[in-house]
């Protein structure tokens, strides 16, 4: 069986799934869909594994398959491309899909209501994300590409809002999709100026095209490659969540729990560093985005974490949690250090999907109490669930030998090493890396230690999860403590596993070496093994620190003992204030500005509740209604007035008395003659 | 049958009518019958043109031609080329769905109704198929400038004066070579009659209106198909016809300026309506301002991607009207706050709205965003910034089309009067099905748009960029011509 | 003063009937006097003709005045008819009471 | 001499006839001015040898059309109207647009005369034996005319019985 | 000179001949062989036969031309029977009969029915037939005003009407001032020429300067006159006047064969013998007509009479055709031709369809009492729409030909701006009348009101003019062809 020629299979058979669930899904029950719809993955998850396997074996590690043209005008095809960067994005989204379609499978059991409060809508849509994330990973192009990205984007919104009976499900949905939209819109820009630039839209000759000595690096200037590399990037920011485009991801939360293991933590939101490592080679060749890049990355690492430090709602730490971790991925990026990005990528998946699942079974147990204050000393309880989140939790605070602290240090010493890397961006890194230990041992120490503070009714109902969902937990544990060693640091020692995924990854991310090293002109980043120690002893001193600090506090000291971080804490606990000076700028300081009248629109649009990111469109659709009213309709009444102004000299001459009759036609008769004697 | 396929296209609907108008009005099950099989048999006799179309040849196909009013040199001559045809078959089919859609929802002066609409239908086919200009302006029965009378009988006099000969053939006019300021005179005299079809901003105050006014089925084939003989005007007369003026900077500028003004206006004021009907209205205002800036960008992109977008629009805001007439059918009421909660009550609904949203929406792999894509493509290669400002309205497209879903479908049912209501039944379901379907496949496969509109097109933008002194006739497929 | 009466003498004339007769129709309120003085427009017509049939020497100057005459007569006719149904309606003669019909 | 003489004296009866019709108060007065302007004209018909058009004159205008004038005085009572304002409230614009263009009508006149041949006038031979002239032109040259008048006579028979009369 | 009755006379003559006797015969009939009120129908199956005879007549003589080509001159050059004037004749012949067939019911209601209407219709038509034909001054005139008294009656046919008599009142006072101009414009034409023919006119005119004083006084009361009958502004004033008032069958017969008839007189005027002294006439026509297109239409706007609309949507047609008259070539003759053909149809109709609305205690003139004729009657609400869009000069009805030909004659004059005008005039046109075909469309009626004064006569006259203005704008070539032949001498 050639899998490799069947990778467009990969994609189609989740599509199956969701096919079948969406349009019979009413008719099916429970277990069939049980089967179903993780099993569609799980196959995929086989195919592409089978595909990873012969891949390995080609002597080029790049197979492609071209179904059908698709936009000829764009030269674009439905075609799909297998890489090692693509195989290692397949085998998490599938993988990890897989495991979070099982857990789903015990955590939405007790929907209620007809047709079990939309049980197979659930796995429809969480089968039609799969299809969109592979479809995204697949493409052989930008444009394919963006169809995967946008349906990502579709399902999210999808399943942001899936108990849309909640008012803020829906707005957090919209909120998301409108917020994407405005980061593809750069997408579509970035792809339009790739097109005119390369010519093609196809990743191959893109990168060929690069290659090609038509373009030097724009080092110094910012010309049209970076511009092209900053649109792709504004793409990268909406969906992955970054400054400042990140404000959609804390709200979906509003979602189910797997989906935001699924696709807030492990995939979607990851989508935008993959593209960027997709595109490395255009990055190369434009330091100065790849600086903005690692800029941005590094300011939301250390945002997103500060915030995290101080929230109350479990979900909602692991959300700032995640975007603080994206923005980890785009400091490596940024740095030029793409398969770091992409090993982060990868570990994150393991032990961010694992945390959220274990949320999950906490707020399962919790019977959907997702206040920390509300819960605590849960940790006999739900014996498993709190042993996998341990795990994790150590995976992300980056203690040696678990999955997280290989990824995130060799970021760190990366920004530190890197050509474009530099101290400050290892110093945010590193500040980062302590407040993230920090506030996940805040988390464990608040949900799991000391006493209960919930009330007796959730008390009682306490249990630890089905197998369907600590199974799954189990299996992401195992990850998270293994799934880093295949990158260890090359001060470890150097062989074909330690290092397997650097070597996996470096053919995707030659042609990006190569223009990097033509544009830095010299050889690679210098290798200092002693400061490579001295920084990986730092930040696991940081990590333990922080997670002492987050013991002593939380577990030690009493409640009214604890710091309250003086004048930062409501500043932190209210995300820097971020979406109020949104609703500053967009509602209250226009709707100031706009008078009377305009207030009265604005009325109207601060009801409507499209939220902060709308401020152009209430202004302009303000301006718009109020031209609409006053300009064109007054226009159109104008016309009509003018006519009807035009007919009063008219009633005015038709006075009905049969003399002015005769008066106006001597007037005619008179202007006749007055013609022919004075103006001839 | 080959030799005048389009006369039998053209003439289905009008035979149905006749037939139609015997059949009493007491007899409502028969008229609507009736009805229903006129539509079907026009849709099936449109099949084989495009089947049989010849999608490598260049000019006009199948075409006919009939002496009809000697005296003037006016012509009965029909023929289509890749462009028509897609018009012809985007005509036939919301003809027949919308029609179909009446069903039920049509319940007083049925016989009345549906005579207009089949001769609605002939009409419609009529301006796309005609190559004589009279015959067009005549078939453009509703327009109300007759300003672009005096520019047709401007090239009229034009062609006689250069070639001796009186004719309104458009393959002969196009032969004119007219200096820039006439052909600027004779552009706007048709922009006012095109401009206001279809409309452009600012001249689009009529459509929300008349959708409005207008019963589902009508709203449906407005927007699905008389919207177009606007942009189809252009492409077909204003563009070859008169190639400098039309390639002329001011004249471009500030149409592809009054398109984009168009589509974030459109947007932003679907954003604030309270009538769901409205909202559709106006986000058709948004639509055509995509199809507009996409031929204005006067490049082989823009303009496929600007008929492709017309017929997008056509099934994603056909299905838009669609969905508002179920439900205005079972509550008879437009307000949008009137809703909420309906995916609770009516979940297929909900789903089939989803979809014709998302298609509207630019969604990938649904219909809206091949077209959008590629006009954006257009304008993006003929002017950037003209990308970046349209770019706006992707977003916006998607801002209004999902607080309208969300304000309808999500949330709880707040109404008492929208609980029980009743999900889709079989027939809406039979209208449903086949646009969705197709609004995917032109999703997913639009390589056969793009086949058949290569030639026509590339024919159009070649023209256009020609310089004046080299322009030539365009030659007419000798095989095509029949007579 | 006493020099030969050329046609010019009659034009004037009948220019000044014309006008006197406009004048009439124009200002006068009463409708009878207002027909009357449509009677004096058709005489000034007749001077006119009957003098342009004299510097051509033949009838047909005259000949029209005749036909003139006779449409005078008619127009009285019948306008004093409608004058009588009106009258009997409104019980006014003055045309500017007359004003149902307007704008 | 005397033709001079006599058309001054005609044409002051007949401009003054007519400016009292138009100004007189009482209708019955102005008919008469009427006929006295009337008269002034069939005396100008006279001058210029056109004497069954002055028969003409006399016998129907003044005989006829007059007596009905009068009789219509006589039926619709004018006393009131008498009592009345006599002029239209816009006489004074009126009266400046008559003015106007009766000047410029004048002042056309005066300038035609290419109109007017100064041989004509002596050339111009009284035609001879005018009744029978008339009657000649009449029942040939214009006997269409002719006919259509008594068509358009009985019309007018028509249309006062039918305007007139209570009943039909 | 021709001393006798000639056959040739006599073959010009008849059907005039046919058409006064039939008349008087009616207005004998009336009361002496019907004198009974129900016997009424049969005078107007009399005038039928009478326009029946004579329409036999105009087809021999139709047939005679065809076949011989040039045309028959009778009675010294008095008359003249050749194709334009034929056209014309079949105009008024069937305008006649139209508004026979649509008074009978009319009158009925407005119980003002007396045998002398037919009569009267018939000798209005007679003075038409003068007017057509006529090529000497004295027939004309004295046809004109045979016309003209005509109508002075029929306007005031309701004697117990008000309305009416006021009406008839103003048209007569206005009528005789116009008739009274246009006398002193033919007297002066005399003088100059000399004789009342026509073609000697014609050649004393061609040899004077366009801007003879004596030749200015002509034309201008000349053309005062006759746009004061075509009801061309400024002379428009009494058309709104006396279309209200008028009973509105003879509202159509006014609207359409005063102003056809009038119209033939103004071509055959000033395309013949004034057509030398073009450059001095064609300023006033300009004025005229662009005066008519701004009064005509802004009036019609706030006008809630459907009657009175039309009375300005009237003097707004007459500024149209004027333009053929502008443009002054074969062109613009035919357009004049055929927009004259089509409007005698499309605006019969129209009225046609507000004599049906009239019925007992309403006078059915209102806008208002259009609403909701698509529910009461569809067939009438259907033809109405069409006489409207035709009206409005949109395809594919017959009025959008009469536009076409004006606009073409004035771009091949070089008259592009007035083309311009005349075009954005009719979006403003189209403004009224679609208020009339938003009344019978959109608008719900009221109460409940009596039936339609419908009967068979009425439906027949609506088949015909409704086919034909629908027929004109789909198959225009045989009425195109028919209007080429009017004008090739």
């Amino acid at each position: 069986m050639n899998f490799l020629d069947l990778i467009w299979l990969i994609p189609i058979i989740p599509l199956g799934g969701a096919a079948v669930m969406l349009f019979f899904g009413r008719s099916l029950s429970k277990a069939a869909i049980s089967v179903i719809s993780p099993g569609s993955v799980f196959i995929s998850f086989l195919l592409s594994v089978g595909a990873v396997f012969q891949l390995a074996g080609l002597h080029e590690r790049l197979h492609q398959v071209v179904l059908f043209p698709w936009l000829p005008q764009l030269r674009v095809d439905m075609g799909y491309l297998l890489d090692p960067l693509s195989s290692v994005m397949i085998l998490v989204v599938t993988g990890i899909g897989f495991l979070i379609h099982v857990y789903a499978t015990g955590y939405m059991a007790h929907e209620h209501g007809p047709n079990h409060g939309g049980y197979y809508r659930f796995f429809g849509y969480l089968n039609l994300f799969v299809f969109f994330m592979l479809t995204l990973v697949l493409a052989n192009n930008y444009a394919l590409l963006f169809v995967g990205w946008e349906g990502v984007g579709l399902c999210s919104y999808l399943l942001i809002g899936f108990y849309f009976h909640k008012k803020s499900a829906g707005d957090a949905g919209k909120k998301a999709f409108i917020v994407n939209r405005i980061g593809d819109a750069g997408f579509i820009l970035g792809m339009f100026f790739l097109f005119q630039v390369t010519g093609s839209l196809r990743f191959t000759e893109v990168n060929e095209a690069l290659r090609s000595a038509r373009f030097s690096p724009e080092a110094g200037v910012f010309g049209i490659l970076s511009l092209t590399a900053l649109l792709l990037f504004i793409g990268a920011t909406g969906k992955s969540a970054q400054i400042p485009l990140y404000v959609w991801l804390p709200d979906a939360m509003e979602g189910p729990t797997p989906v935001s293991a699924l696709i807030h933590a492990a995939t979607m939101v990851t989508a935008g560093v993959y593209m960027c490592a997709r595109s490395n080679a255009l990055f190369a060749l434009t330091p100065e985005t790849s600086h903005i890049v690692a800029a941005v990355g590094a300011a939301t690492a250390i945002f997103a974490a500060s915030i995290g430090l101080v929230q109350n709602d479990i979900k909602r730490v692991l959300a700032y949690s995640t975007v603080s971790q994206l923005g980890y991925m785009f400091l490596a990026v940024g740095v030029g250090a793409y398969w770091v990005g992409v090993f982060h990528l990868y570990t994150h998946a393991f032990f961010k999907a694992l945390l959220f699942l274990g949320a999950g079974s906490v707020i399962h147990a919790m019977s959907g109490e997702q206040d920390m204050r509300k819960m605590g000393g849960l940790k006999d309880k739900i014996p498993i669930t709190f042993a996998t989140m341990f795990i994790a939790s150590l995976a992300i605070a980056g203690i040696p030998g678990l999955a997280g602290f290989f990824s995130k240090d060799e970021i760190l010493w990366q920004s530190w090493s890197s050509p474009l890397g530099g101290k400050m961006l290892w110093a945010v890194g590193f500040c980062t890396a302590a407040m993230t230990a920090f506030y996940m041992w805040r988390l464990m120490f608040m949900t799991f230690y000391g006493e209960g503070r919930m009330d007796e009714h959730t008390k009682h109902h306490i249990h630890e999860s089905p197998k369907s969902m600590t199974v799954p937990l189990m299996v992401l544990a195992a990850g998270s403590v293994c799934a880093g060693w295949i990158g260890m640091p090359k001060v470890f020692g150097e062989n074909g596993f330690m290092q397997a995924i650097e070597h996996w990854l470096a053919p995707v991310f030659e042609t990006g070496k190569e223009v990097a090293h033509a544009a830095a002109g010299h050889g690679a980043a210098q290798h200092d093994t002693t400061m490579e120690w001295v920084l990986m002893g730092l930040s696991i001193g940081a990590a333990l620190s922080g997670i002492f600090l987050a013991r002593h506090i939380y577990l030690r000291m009493k409640e009214s003992e604890r710091p309250t971080g003086g004048a930062m804490h409501p500043v932190l606990y209210n995300k820097w204030y971020v979406d109020e000076l949104y609703d500053f700028l967009f509602v209250n300081g226009f709707s100031l500005g706009g008078g009377s009248m305009m207030a009265r629109f604005d009325q109207k649009v601060v009801d409507g509740g499209v939220n902060g990111t709308a401020w152009l469109t209430r202004l302009v659709s303000t301006i718009s209604i109020w031209y609409d009213t006053w300009i064109v309709d007054g226009l159109v009444n104008l016309s009509a007035f003018t006519v009807r102004a035009l007919s009063y000299p008219v009633r005015f001459l038709q006075t009905g008395f049969v003399q002015s009759y005769a008066l106006v036609f001597l007037a005619g008769v008179f202007a006749i003659f007055g013609y022919y004697w004075w103006v001839r | 049958m080959n030799n005048n396929l389009l006369s039998v296209i053209l003439f289905t609907p009008l035979a149905g009518l006749l037939v139609l108008m015997f059949i009493p009005s007491r007899q409502k099950t028969l008229v609507r019958l009736w009805a229903n099989i006129s539509a079907a048999a026009g849709l099936l006799v449109s099949i084989p043109m495009i089947v049989q179309f010849n999608r490598n040849a260049e000019g006009y196909q199948f075409m006919e031609r009939m002496d009809w009013i000697p005296s003037l040199g006016v012509q009965y001559l029909v023929g289509v080329d890749g462009i028509s045809a897609l018009m012809v078959m985007l005509t036939t089919i919301m003809g027949f769905l919308a029609i179909f859609s009446s069903w039920d929802s049509v319940k007083e002066r049925e016989k009345e109704y549906y005579a207009m609409f089949l001769l609605q239908q002939t009409g419609m086919i009529g301006v796309f198929i005609s190559l004589d200009f009279l015959l067009f302006y005549i078939f453009w029965e509703m327009v109300l400038v007759p300003m672009m009378l005096l520019g047709i009988l401007t090239l009229y006099f034009q062609h006689a004066s250069q070639f001796g000969r009186y004719t309104f053939e458009i393959t002969e006019l196009m032969k004119l070579n007219l200096p820039l300021g006439l052909q600027q005179w004779v552009f706007s005299s048709f922009f006012l009659g095109f401009a206001i079809k279809v409309p452009m901003f600012p001249f689009h105050t009529w459509l929300p209106d008349a959708h409005t006014e207008a019963p589902t089925a009508g709203s449906v084939i407005l927007a699905a198909v008389l919207l177009k003989m606007g942009t189809y005007g252009f492409i077909r007369f204003s563009l070859p016809l008169l190639p400098s003026a039309s390639a002329d900077k001011t004249i471009v500028t500030v149409l592809a300026t009054l398109s984009i003004i168009g589509i974030l206006y459109g947007a932003l004021v679907s954003l604030m309506q309270q009538d769901w009907k409205k909202l559709v209205a106006y986000s058709s205002v948004s639509h055509l301002g995509f199809c507009t800036l996409g031929i204005f960008a006067l490049n082989q992109a823009g303009i496929t991607g600007s008929v492709i977008q017309q017929i997008n629009h056509g099934i994603s805001t056909g299905m838009l009207f669609l969905v508002v007439g179920v439900i205005y059918e079972r509550r008879h009421t437009r307000e949008i706050k009137e809703y909420g909660g309906l995916a609770h009550v009516m979940p297929n609904y909900a789903i089939v709205f989803a979809i014709a949203m998302l298609s509207s929406a630019g969604l990938p792999l649904l219909n809206g965003f091949v077209g959008e894509f590629t006009i954006l493509q257009g304008a993006f290669d003929a002017n950037k910034t003209w990308a970046a400002f349209s770019v706006l309205g992707v977003i916006f497209g998607a801002a209004y089309l999902l607080w309208l879903y969300q304000r309808t479908m999500l949330g709880e049912v707040t109404n008492e009067k929208n609980k029980g209501l009743p999900d889709l039944n079989w027939r809406e379901w039979t209208v449903f099905v086949p646009l969705i379907l197709w609004a995917v496949s032109i999703g997913v496969y639009p390589k056969p748009y793009f086949d058949i509109l290569e030639k026509p097109v590339a024919q159009i933008v070649r023209r256009v960029h020609q310089t004046p002194s080299a322009v030539a006739a365009v030659p007419v497929n000798a095989e095509a011509v029949t007579r | 003063m006493l020099h030969p009466i050329t046609p010019e003498h009659y034009l004037v004339l009948s220019a000044a009937l014309l006008l006197i007769g406009t004048v009439g129709i124009l200002m006068r309120r009463n409708a009878v006097v207002i027909l009357m003085s449509l009677e004096l427009i058709l005489n000034a017509v007749n001077l006119n003709l009957v003098a342009f049939g004299k510097q051509h020497g033949n009838a047909s100057g005259q000949i029209f005045a005749i036909f003139i005459i006779t449409v005078a007569v008619a127009e009285a006719a019948v306008g004093l008819g409608i004058l009588i149904a009106l009258f009997r309606n409104k019980e006014t003669v003055l045309v500017d009471e007359i004003d149902l019909l307007k704008w | 001499m005397v033709e001079t003489a006599l058309f001054y004296a005609f044409a002051v009866l007949t401009i003054a006839g007519a400016i009292l019709t138009v100004t007189l108060r009482n209708a019955i007065h102005c008919a008469i001015s009427l006929i006295g302007s009337l008269a002034g004209v069939a005396g100008l018909y006279l001058l210029q040898q056109a004497e069954f058009l002055f028969a003409v004159q006399i016998v129907l205008y003044i005989g006829g059309i007059m007596v009905l004038f009068l009789f219509v005085i006589m039926l619709v009572n004018l006393d009131a109207a008498a009592k009345e304002r006599q002029y239209h409230r816009h006489w004074l614009a009126a009266a400046v647009c008559v003015a106007g263009t009766g000047a410029l009508f004048t002042a056309f006149l005066l300038r035609g005369q290419t109109l007017v041949k100064p041989a004509a006038v002596e050339q111009a031979e009284p035609v001879a034996g005018n009744v029978e002239t008339i009657a000649v032109a009449l029942f040939q040259q214009f006997l269409v005319p002719f006919e259509v008048a008594s068509l358009l006579l009985l019309v007018a028979i028509v249309g006062g019985v039918v305007m007139a009369k209570k009943r039909i | 000179m021709n001393l006798y009755y000639t056959s040739t006379d006599h073959f010009v003559l008849l059907p005039a001949i046919l058409l006064a006797l039939f008349g008087c015969a009616t207005l004998l009939f009336d009361f002496l062989v019907f004198p009974d009120p129900r016997q009424r129908r049969w005078l107007l199956i009399c005038l039928v036969l009478g326009e029946a005879c004579a329409g036999i007549r105009f087809w021999r003589q139709q047939e005679f031309l065809n076949a011989y080509g040039g045309e028959l001159t009778a009675f010294n050059g008095a008359l003249t029977v050749d194709q334009f004037g034929l056209f014309f004749q079949w105009i008024f012949l069937a305008t006649t009969l139209i508004v026979g067939l649509i008074s009978y019911k009319y009158l009925e209601v407005r119980e003002e029915h007396h045998g002398e209407y037919y009569g009267l219709l018939m000798l209005a038509q007679c003075g038409m037939f003068f007017l057509a034909c006529g090529t000497e001054l004295v027939t004309i005139f004295v046809g004109l005003e045979t016309m003209a008294v005509t109508f002075y009656i029929l306007v005031g046919f309701l004697r117990a009407d008000k309305r009416s008599n006021e009406a008839a009142m103003k048209y007569l006072l206005l009528g005789g001032l116009s008739s009274g101009f246009l006398a002193y414009g033919f007297s002066v034409l005399y003088g100059i020429a000399g004789s009342t023919k026509l073609r000697v006119i014609a050649e004393a005119v061609s040899a004077r300067n366009a801007w003879d004083p004596i030749l200015l006084l002509a034309i201008a009361t000349t053309a005062v006159g006759l746009l004061f009958k075509i009801s061309a502004a400024p002379f428009h004033m009494w058309a709104p006047d006396a279309y209200e008032g008028a009973p509105t069958s003879i509202t159509a017969f006014l609207a359409v064969g005063s102003k056809a008839a009038s119209f033939a007189l103004l071509m055959r005027l000033f395309f013949g013998p004034l057509g030398s002294a073009r450059e001095s006439w064609a300023p006033l026509m300009i004025a005229a007509s662009i005066l008519s297109m701004i009064i005509g239409n802004f009036a019609a706007v706030t006008q809630t009479n459907t009657k009175r609309l039309l009375a300005y949507s009237g003097v707004n047609h007459a500024g149209y055709i004027l333009l053929g008259l502008i443009a002054g070539n074969p062109t613009g003759l035919k357009g004049m031709l055929v927009y004259l053909l089509i409007y005698t149809f499309m605006n019969l109709g129209a009225f046609l369809v507000l004599t049906v609305l009239t019925r007992k205690g309403l006078a059915g003139e209102d806008i208002n009492d259009l609403n909701g004729l698509m529910q009461r009657a569809p067939g009438y609400a259907i033809w109405m729409l069409i006489f409207l869009v035709s009206l409005a000069g949109i395809p594919p009805t017959g009025g959008f030909f009469g536009k076409y030909f004006i606009f073409l004659a004035l771009l091949e004059t070089g008259h592009t701006t007035l083309a311009i005008i005349a075009a954005l005039f009719v979006a403003v046109s189209v403004y009224y009348y679609f208020r009339l075909i938003k009344a019978i469309f959109i608008h719900k009626e009221e109460q409940d009101t009596p039936p339609l004064a419908t009967s068979l006569g009425i439906r027949l006259a609506l088949g015909v003019t409704g086919v034909l203005t629908l027929l004109i704008g789909v198959y225009p070539e045989p009425f195109l062809r028919l209007a080429q032949m009017s004008i090739s001498r």
